[in-house]
């Protein structure tokens, strides 16, 4: 391989030779710079070829013929040729980015970006001190000149804010640099380290100095005004350039000079990288403009990759792993959300609508916030992943919670982002039409996926990206211009597939989570062929979700379960995303979700005790301080899941603005995810103790709460999928009741629930879905008298209604009679109350549900509408069938699980003999109940039939109404406020009070965001005086004071 | 216990002997209250007047399938309530299907006949209806909810949710009756039971006295006579569930017609006496007096 | 002497930010930074500096042999002629940069360029 | 001659540190503050001849108060009216 | 008033730090590893008389190729700057009274002495103090007399920009050939080292010395030219 140093002479050489051009040759001149920035990647690729095949050490390289210390010396290492690599690429692409700006301004600006990019390449590359502060002045004064390259006309300002800072900058440096000479006799960084005693005497000042100049140099929060500013007036291609190439160069100079001063150092690069990731995640809670706010999550990144390298010592050989994956997908991620931005006319958040209609764009947007956020199958994941077991393997809790709580802040704002990108109103301005930019982006998307591949190959976990089901995913986005039909066929092919192959090895109870995900999605599928068109976007999200569900359930280690936990978190916040007016409640789901898996993360981590190979069946060993905790991280992650009560507020919008066919999908299969995760946790773990309190007694408490208030709010709804949605939180409440009880038929009743609540609310959600579709509202009370028009419809939410509401004869029955049998062996009596109260309460919504859109009087508008469509109804049908036979024949599905059940809970077994199932206190016989009330239904039918064998039907309006004939349906149609009198009663325990909690929460971080970045006033002085400020504070907590 | 032919045959007895009482019952229980209010009263036979004069009518309208249905449904949940529970305790004849299901089953299907009801209700499309449906759902899902609890802490007190076996743990003399073994449970299940029974002060459902207003308020001619003689099936049905629970049951028919007699008496008695409440008032009043009694039954259960 | 070198050279960085950092002129605070740099350039020189030797050139009155035992520290000289010329190029970049913003906003009050903040 | 040349350095540094403080207070012209400032680099050269380091003195008196000094005339020429903010 | 008290109060800070670095401080007594390296070897190895030019060309030559290459930035973005926005090819249209004889005058017989004096500085680097760069800050001076004389006069920016530009091309060209011809980047060894102090001796020192000179000279005299030929705001 030739001589990393042709990296810097390439660049340099070419610079030089664009001033021989004329002016006149602008082809020419860009024509040798892009030669130029090509020839510099190729080296930089062809190191990192050798060095990946090889053995990886690092091969120094000497200058004037002279050995280090005495002469520069460069040193080309694996991390060395992958960073150039990163930044000769974004040099490179920015150029062809900004070949117009480069053609309109000339030769000057192409030779400034060369050198560029040369001097941040030299900044990785060398090995000397004083060589490094020469690149570093280069970059700082190439960006003073790169900033001109905007059309913002406050882009000047902005970069003479940035020529005053590093002025102020290179005075700590140099002065640090010279004492650490005089101290050391060396300039040479390794030859430093060797004696790093030498300058860390007399507390260390010399090298404190130059520490704190490269780390302002990393634009540290909050002393980072002038930066902030530059990336937000500054060309797009340009701030790519400074976030991606000089952010990591200088982050790979911090990590050199950490070398020097050793591991008593590392605390404090930690300190100041973690604050700076909250912080200025923080900051940009409050951002409307595009490009601050990916400022600000440059700032961030780039704080967290500082406490990484702060965590250098514990991380060990994985360090390259971790550090390089965080920072390669922040380098790929913002580079492309920066050229991104460069398409777009305005500056708002909301602009980017524009981006609307542009399928490819936006999942470039996706990739690239999926990257940032760290989402699989990206390195950042992986790098997270081993990142959080490492720190927790040493204890070092706090660290974890911050970086997940400013990881947290920062998928916030990206998604918001990115919701409002696809749901408001589009744009007026039109994305920019250049092939070139288009090209550049999708370059870097391609980056970022073969990041994500290679970073899952390094993995000491497995490679997500070959996983199968993963991969059927992706593969739809080949697929997208397929029509809507062959892909819905493909998709519930893959899943019936997938079940089929997996089917020897599911045990009983992965059986039936992977029935209900699996066949139970492909069911649902049957719903999607009544779209039409091509449906850009959703069968890549639906199938990734599916694609989660079925690794979730096959998990065996931590990871896998997490990586798929994400995935299918990801997958369905896509889905959810995708209805008309969801865009809120999508993001508090993803919020939510996310939130919740960090939580699982952190549990996994506690667990795993270092262990990145952690497996679930370790949950087992985990030791008494350590397993409470583990178990409430896990459980409150999974309930996150679940919406249970308190962490419910995402789920009634999420559900109920979703498409027709997606509503079914996240409430009928998504919401059962979290359930069996309950299910792994509670069967590894069982139950904990914490400060003497049993933690499954708390669960219970939720899950009774959740119930309640579950089915309380939903009997106030006036909007059916609302309606809908509310009762899910209440029926998980009571599969998590189930569970929480820990027996036998506490587990058995959850079980029942998990495969009742699928029929019921799928269909349920179908059924509501088609009317809604049909008449063009929600709103229940403006529905009525469908029961003619719709009659399918009617019926599977009669089915639906009686099932659910644990009416004898069907299946829900069967629930509730497990429910009581197992209440009757727990001693938590109170939250059982609750539950008990809750029962009757989702009579009340159910009958809603059904009396106010199919009986009553018809409305006028309504009058001509159809029955929904066929493939709408074929399913509730086929789920209708379901419900009959599990409400005759339950031991079908609940016999082997009963026996499953009894290795973790022996007793409490029910009994199967005959067509009776017994229990230790009762007994229960499905069939046997069906034929008496039929009989008995069927003989009175028959006499009623007989009696009025002659009864006339009457025209609507024919009632007795006071001597009037009313004429209007409006009139008679008693459908609004339903429930009044119980909201008088009842009505203040549906005071949103959680709802509230939450909103001030997020209002208290806004508001403090928003009153707290007016410390960046916009004067460039005051700027320069927070950079001393910043200084002189650091050193000041540095000496204790 | 399981399914033989003979035991159609003496259900229906069983039903022929319920209904038949109930009619006469709710009768009795009609004049007693007028005497009480210093009226005359209907005659006792009065039922069986008004079903004849209901399955006479020649006038016969449906506003649709489920209008039909609704008082199939009624029915069906009176009668298959009786059903499932054993009628005298300590008789194979009398015992019913209870062998399809044990308490949980009848505690359920109480709520078969109400869904059916408001169902049919809401098809005719009177807006009286529904508001009688809203109403009367209402006050049932509160007033059951101490019951329920009553029920949960009798089961946990015998530990069986076998009817016949609870009524078997009350034999042996008055005192071992839940009533006195278990006071509290029994009181919320008393004060639940006032609510159930559509009667004053928890009548405002059906609202009898004023222009028809409730969930039955279209229904006429042989609907309202399926309904009616619901109406008598179908509070015995429940007298029946509480009397086995609570009042040590029934060996015989003479105790069986006096027990019923007696707990049916006790709404009958509160009623005159008190004041009619608004829906959202009796649901405050059950979750205020009844709630709390029937938290306590389980709490020391 | 380098004592005294040095502490000149931090009492000039110390000025030099100062006037930097409250001088609202953006010329001034040019200057203020020039000053500053010259301090740094003679912290460099002076910490180089050894009592009683010679500049680091070799000719008839320091002979190769005695070089080790006559001359003073080449390297912290080598390094502020390269701080020298540094600074003098990001002064002029500055300067340029003065003159452009005085023609946008016709001032050179630093705190009228405050469009872009937050 | 020690003793003669930290007398020299320290005058030199006083006068230094005055002509900075010239330099960068807001009282005077900036003309004048340029001029200072062009001092300050002038007299460290010299303070660089006591130093023993004539190719950093060189290097100053020629960029250092020569160049710099000059360029900052020139943009004070053409920004007439700055000088008042 | 607050914000000069939090500044002085900050710089107390810093100024705490610094004095902890004098007081820390502790003059060598005798060479440090480096600088006895250099000492030792510079005579044989590189063969230039005056080290800290031995230093600045060779040892840590690619500093002074980034210095070069700094000011070579400076020039472009300065030119780049003033250009930002402005409009091409609108001379000044501005009347100054002429120069007085005696400064033209003057200037005719300095500038070629001014010119000459550089190029010696800068071949002579090796030898004795100064070397490129104060040579190119001369030669600079040179041209900042011709402005200063004639205002108006355009000096041909396509010559310094030839002269700059190729002056970094040999530059970065010798520094190359240094990897083919002998032990690696910039080492000065591509040509006979020669004898101590003399003229043509330590080996490519003297050529890439005064290509740097030329260099900053143009570079210099570019960023003069451009910030002369600004108009008055």
């Amino acid at each position: 391989m030739v001589s990393a140093l042709y990296i810097l002479a390439v660049g340099l050489g070419a610079a030089f030779l664009l001033g021989l051009l004329r002016d006149e040759w602008r082809a020419g001149a860009y024509g040798v710079s892009l030669a130029a920035l090509a020839c510099m990647s190729l080296i930089s690729a062809g190191w990192v070829w050798v060095l990946a095949s090889g053995d990886g050490s690092a091969v120094d390289i000497t200058t004037a013929g002279t050995l280090p210390p005495y002469a520069i010396n460069l040193r080309m290492g694996l991390a060395e040729a992958v960073l150039t690599l990163s930044i000769n690429l974004t040099g490179l692409l920015s150029a062809v980015y900004l070949r117009d700006t480069m053609f309109n301004q000339g030769r000057r600006a192409l030779a400034v970006l060369l050198i560029f990019t040369m001097a941040a390449c030299g900044i990785v590359l060398t090995r000397d001190l004083f060589n490094l502060f020469v690149f570093f002045e280069l970059v700082a004064i190439a960006t003073g000149g790169l900033v001109l390259l905007s059309r913002d006309k406050r882009a000047l300002a902005a970069g003479f804010k940035y020529l005053v800072a590093s002025q102020v900058i290179t005075i700590l440096l140099l002065v640090g640099i010279i004492f650490a000479y005089h101290a050391t006799g060396t300039l040479n960084i390794d030859g430093m380290a060797e004696v790093s005693s030498l300058v860390l005497k007399g507390g260390g000042l010399a090298f404190f100095l130059m520490f704190i100049a490269i780390v302002l140099d990393l634009k540290p929060f909050p002393a980072n005004g002038w930066a902030l500013d530059v990336y937000e007036s500054a060309h797009p291609a340009f701030s790519a350039m400074l976030s991606a190439a000089s952010g990591s160069a200088a982050l790979f100079a911090a990590d050199k000079l950490l070398l020097i001063g050793g591991s008593t150092w590392l605390p404090l690069a930690t300190g100041i990288g973690i604050v700076g990731f909250v912080g200025a995640n923080l900051f940009a809670l409050a951002q409307r403009n595009d490009r601050r706010l990916l400022g600000y999550s440059s700032v961030a990144q780039i704080g967290l990759i500082l406490a990484v390298i702060g965590q250098r010592d514990l991380l060990g050989d994985r360090y390259l792993f971790i550090a390089g994956g965080i920072l390669l997908a922040h380098a790929v991620a913002k580079a492309g959300l920066y050229w991104l931005s460069g398409l777009i006319e305005g500056r708002t958040l909301t602009a980017w609508s524009a981006l609307q209609g542009h399928p490819i764009l936006i999942f470039a947007f996706a990739s690239f916030i999926a990257l940032l956020v760290g989402l699989p199958p990206f390195p950042g994941f992986y790098a997270k992943w081993e990142l959080v077991i490492a720190l927790a393997g040493e204890g070092r809790i706090a660290l974890i919670g911050l970086i997940l709580f400013g990881a947290l802040l920062e998928a916030g704002y990206l998604f918001r982002w990115f919701g409002r990108a696809l749901k408001r109103e589009r744009a007026p301005e039109p994305v920019a039409v250049s092939s070139f930019k288009r090209a550049v982006i999708l370059t870097a998307v391609a980056a970022g996926w073969g990041l994500g591949l290679i970073w899952g190959a390094l993995s000491l976990n497995g490679n997500l990206l070959l996983a199968v089901p993963l991969l059927f995913a992706f593969g739809f986005l080949v697929l997208e211009p397929l029509s809507v039909q062959i892909k819905n066929s493909l998709a519930i092919a893959g899943l019936v597939a997938w079940f089929v192959l997996s089917l020897p090895s599911y045990d009983p109870l992965q059986l039936i989570f992977a029935a209900v995900m699996l066949i139970g999605g492909a069911l649902i599928l049957l719903a999607s062929y009544q779209t039409q068109g091509r449906r850009i976007g959703f069968y890549p999200s639906a199938m990734l979700m599916y694609a989660g569900l079925a690794m979730l359930i096959v998990a065996e280690d931590a990871f896998g379960f997490f990586a798929a936990w994400e995935s299918l978190t990801i997958g369905s916040y896509f889905l959810i995303l995708r209805g008309q007016r969801s865009e809120p409640h999508a993001l508090s789901y993803m919020v939510f979700s996310l939130a919740g898996a960090f939580l699982i993360l952190a549990g996994f981590a506690l667990a795993a005790d270092g262990d990145p190979l952690f497996t679930l069946a370790g949950l087992k060993q985990v030791a008494a301080p350590l397993a409470p905790w583990v178990f409430l991280l896990l459980a409150i992650g999974f309930m996150t899941k679940t919406a249970a009560v308190g962490l419910h507020i995402w789920l009634p919008g999420a559900h109920a603005e979703a498409e027709t066919d997606v509503s079914p999908m996240v409430s009928g299969i998504l919401l059962k995810a979290g359930l069996f995760g309950l299910f792994v946790l509670f069967m590894a773990m069982g139950s904990q103790q914490l400060y003497g309190v049993e933690l499954t007694h708390i669960l219970l408490w939720i899950g009774a709460l959740s119930a309640l208030i579950g089915n309380l709010m939903a009997a106030f709804q006036e909007d059916a999928k609302r309606l809908l949605a509310y009762s899910s939180i209440g029926q998980m409440g009571y599969a998590l009741f189930g569970l929480a009880m820990m027996n036998h038929l506490g587990w058995l009743m959850a079980l029942m629930f998990v495969i009742n609540h699928y029929i019921y609310k799928s269909m349920l959600f179908l059924s509501v879905g088609g009317v809604a579709k049909r008449t063009g509202t929600r709103d229940m009370y403006r529905m009525g008298g469908l029961i003619t028009l719709m009659p399918l419809s009617f019926i599977a939410v009669l089915i639906g209604i009686i099932a659910m509401s644990g009416v004898p004869p069907l299946s829900g029955f069967g629930g509730r009679w497990i429910f009581y049998n197992a209440i009757l062996t727990t001693d938590s009596r109170l939250p059982m109350i609750l539950i008990f109260i809750s029962g009757p309460i989702a009579f009340l919504y159910l009958f809603r549900l059904i009396h106010t859109i199919f009986l009553g009087q018809l409305k006028d508008e309504h009058r001509r509408i159809k029955e929904a469509p066929f493939w709408l109804v074929l399913p509730q049908m086929i789920f209708v069938a379901c419900l009959m036979a599990f409400a005759l024949v339950p031991g079908l599905a609940l016999r082997r699980v009963d026996a499953y059940i009894s290795q973790f809970h022996p007793e409490g077994a029910l009994g199967w003999e005959g067509l009776t199932i017994t229990s230790a206190f009762g007994y229960w016989s499905p069939i046997s109940i069906m034929i008496v009330v039929g009989v008995i239904f069927a003989s009175l039918f028959a006499w009623l039939v007989f009696v009025n064998r002659k009864a006339q039907k009457v025209k609507q309006f024919n009632i007795v109404f006071a001597g009037e004939r009313p004429f209007r349906p409006e009139t008679t149609h008693f459908a609004w406020n339903f429930f009044a009198p119980y909201r008088k009663a009842l009505g203040f325990l549906t005071e949103p009070l959680v709802e509230r909690f939450w909103a001030a929460i997020v209002d208290l971080l806004h508001a403090s965001a928003d009153l707290l970045r007016r410390l960046y006033t916009g004067n460039g002085q005051t700027y320069a005086i927070q950079l001393l400020a910043f200084v002189v504070v650091v050193y000041l907590l540095r000496t204790g004071l | 216990m399981s399914f033989e032919w003979i035991k159609i045959p003496y259900a229906l007895l069983t039903l022929f002997i319920v209904a038949n009482y109930g009619f006469l019952l709710t009768a009795v229980m009609a004049k007693i209250a007028a005497r009480v209010g210093r009226r005359h009263g209907i005659p006792v036979w009065q039922n069986y007047l008004d079903l004849i004069k209901n399955y006479g009518l020649r006038s016969s309208i449906t506003h649709g399938v489920m209008f039909y249905m609704g008082p199939v449904f009624r029915l069906t949940g009176g009668v298959g309530l009786l059903m499932f529970v054993p009628t005298l305790y300590g008789t194979e004849m009398f015992s019913n299907m209870s062998f399809a299901g044990d308490l949980i089953l009848a505690l359920y299907f109480v709520f078969f006949g109400s869904l059916g009801m408001a169902l049919g209700a809401g098809e005719s499309g009177h807006p009286y209806s529904a508001i009688g449906v809203t109403r009367g759902l209402s006050q049932v899902t509160a007033a059951e909810l101490p019951f329920a609890l009553a029920v949960y802490a009798v089961a946990v007190q015998y530990q069986t949710l076998s009817v016949t076996e609870i009524v078997a743990a009350q034999q042996g003399g008055i005192l071992q009756w839940t009533l006195f073994t278990n006071p509290i449970a029994v009181a919320a299940a008393m004060l639940s039971f006032l609510g159930t029974m559509m009667r004053p002060p928890f009548d405002v459902v059906l609202a009898p006295q004023e222009i028809p207003i409730g969930p039955p308020t279209e229904y006429h001619s042989s609907y309202l006579a399926l309904m009616q003689t619901n109406r008598a099936i179908f509070p015995i049905a429940k007298i029946v569930i509480y009397m086995n629970l609570f009042f040590g049951g029934a060996a015989s028919w003479p105790a069986f017609f006096l027990k019923v007699f007696l707990i049916y008496l006790v709404s009958v008695i509160v009623g005159v006496v008190f004041p009619r409440f608004r829906v959202e008032q009796s649901i405050r009043w059950f979750l205020i007096w009844a709630v709390p009694l029937g938290v306590i039954a389980i709490m020391i259960a | 002497m380098a004592y005294i070198a040095m502490t000149t050279g931090f009492v000039l960085i110390l000025i030099g930010l100062f006037g930097a950092l409250t001088n609202r002129n953006i010329l001034r605070m040019i200057v203020a930074f020039t000053v500053a740099n010259t301090g740094v350039n003679l912290v460099m020189v002076a910490v180089g500096y050894m009592h009683g030797r010679t500049a680091p050139i070799l000719d008839e009155a320091v002979p190769v042999a005695e070089a080790v035992a006559r001359i003073i520290d080449p390297v912290p000289q080598a390094l502020v002629l390269t701080a020298i010329v540094i600074g003098v190029g990001v002064t002029a970049l500055m300067l340029a940069y003065v003159y452009k913003l005085y023609e946008t906003k016709r001032t050179l009050d630093i705190s009228a360029f405050k469009d872009l903040k937050w | 001659m020690s003793a003669l040349l930290i007398e020299m350095s320290l005058l030199l540094s006083v006068t230094m540190v005055a002509a900075a403080i010239l330099a960068t207070r807001g009282r005077q012209s900036l003309a004048i503050a340029i001029l200072a400032a062009g001092l300050v680099s002038l007299l460290a050269s010299v303070q660089y001849l006591l130093l023993a380091a004539p190719d950093v003195a060189m290097t100053e008196a020629a960029i250092g108060s020569g160049l710099t000094t000059f360029l900052f005339f020139f943009v004070l020429g053409r920004v007439r009216g700055g000088e008042r903010d | 008033m607050i914000r000069r008290l939090f500044v002085i109060l900050l710089l107390l800070g810093l100024g705490a730090i610094f004095a902890g670095l004098v007081g820390g401080y502790t003059p060598n007594d005798a060479l440090n590893l480096s600088a006895r390296y250099y000492a030792e070897h510079t005579a044989q190895d590189i063969g230039a008389a005056n080290i800290v030019t031995a230093i600045i060309v060779t040892f840590r030559g690619l500093d002074t190729l980034g210095e070069v290459t700094v000011l070579f930035l400076t020039a472009a973005i300065v030119g780049l700057v003033l250009s930002h926005g402005h409009r091409e090819g609108e001379g000044s249209g501005r009347e100054l009274p002429p120069a007085g004889e005696l400064l033209t005058t003057g200037t005719q017989l300095l500038v070629p002495l001014i010119l000459l004096l550089g190029v010696y500085v800068f071949v002579n680097g090796h030898l004795t103090p100064g070397g490129g760069f104060q040579g190119g800050a001369i030669l600079a001076s040179a041209i900042l007399l011709l402005l200063l004389t004639d205002p108006l006069r355009r000096i041909s920016h396509g010559l310094i920009a030839t002269i700059e530009s190729t002056a970094g091309l040999v530059f970065v060209g010798i520094g190359v050939l240094g990897i083919f011809f002998a032990g690696g980047f910039l080492d000065n060894r591509i040509l006979p080292i020669g004898s101590l102090g003399a003229l043509f001796s330590a080996g490519a020192i003297p050529i890439v010395y005064s290509f740097i000179g030329l260099k900053v000279g143009a570079e210099f005299s570019s960023m003069l030219a451009n910030l002369s030929e600004t108009e008055d705001l």
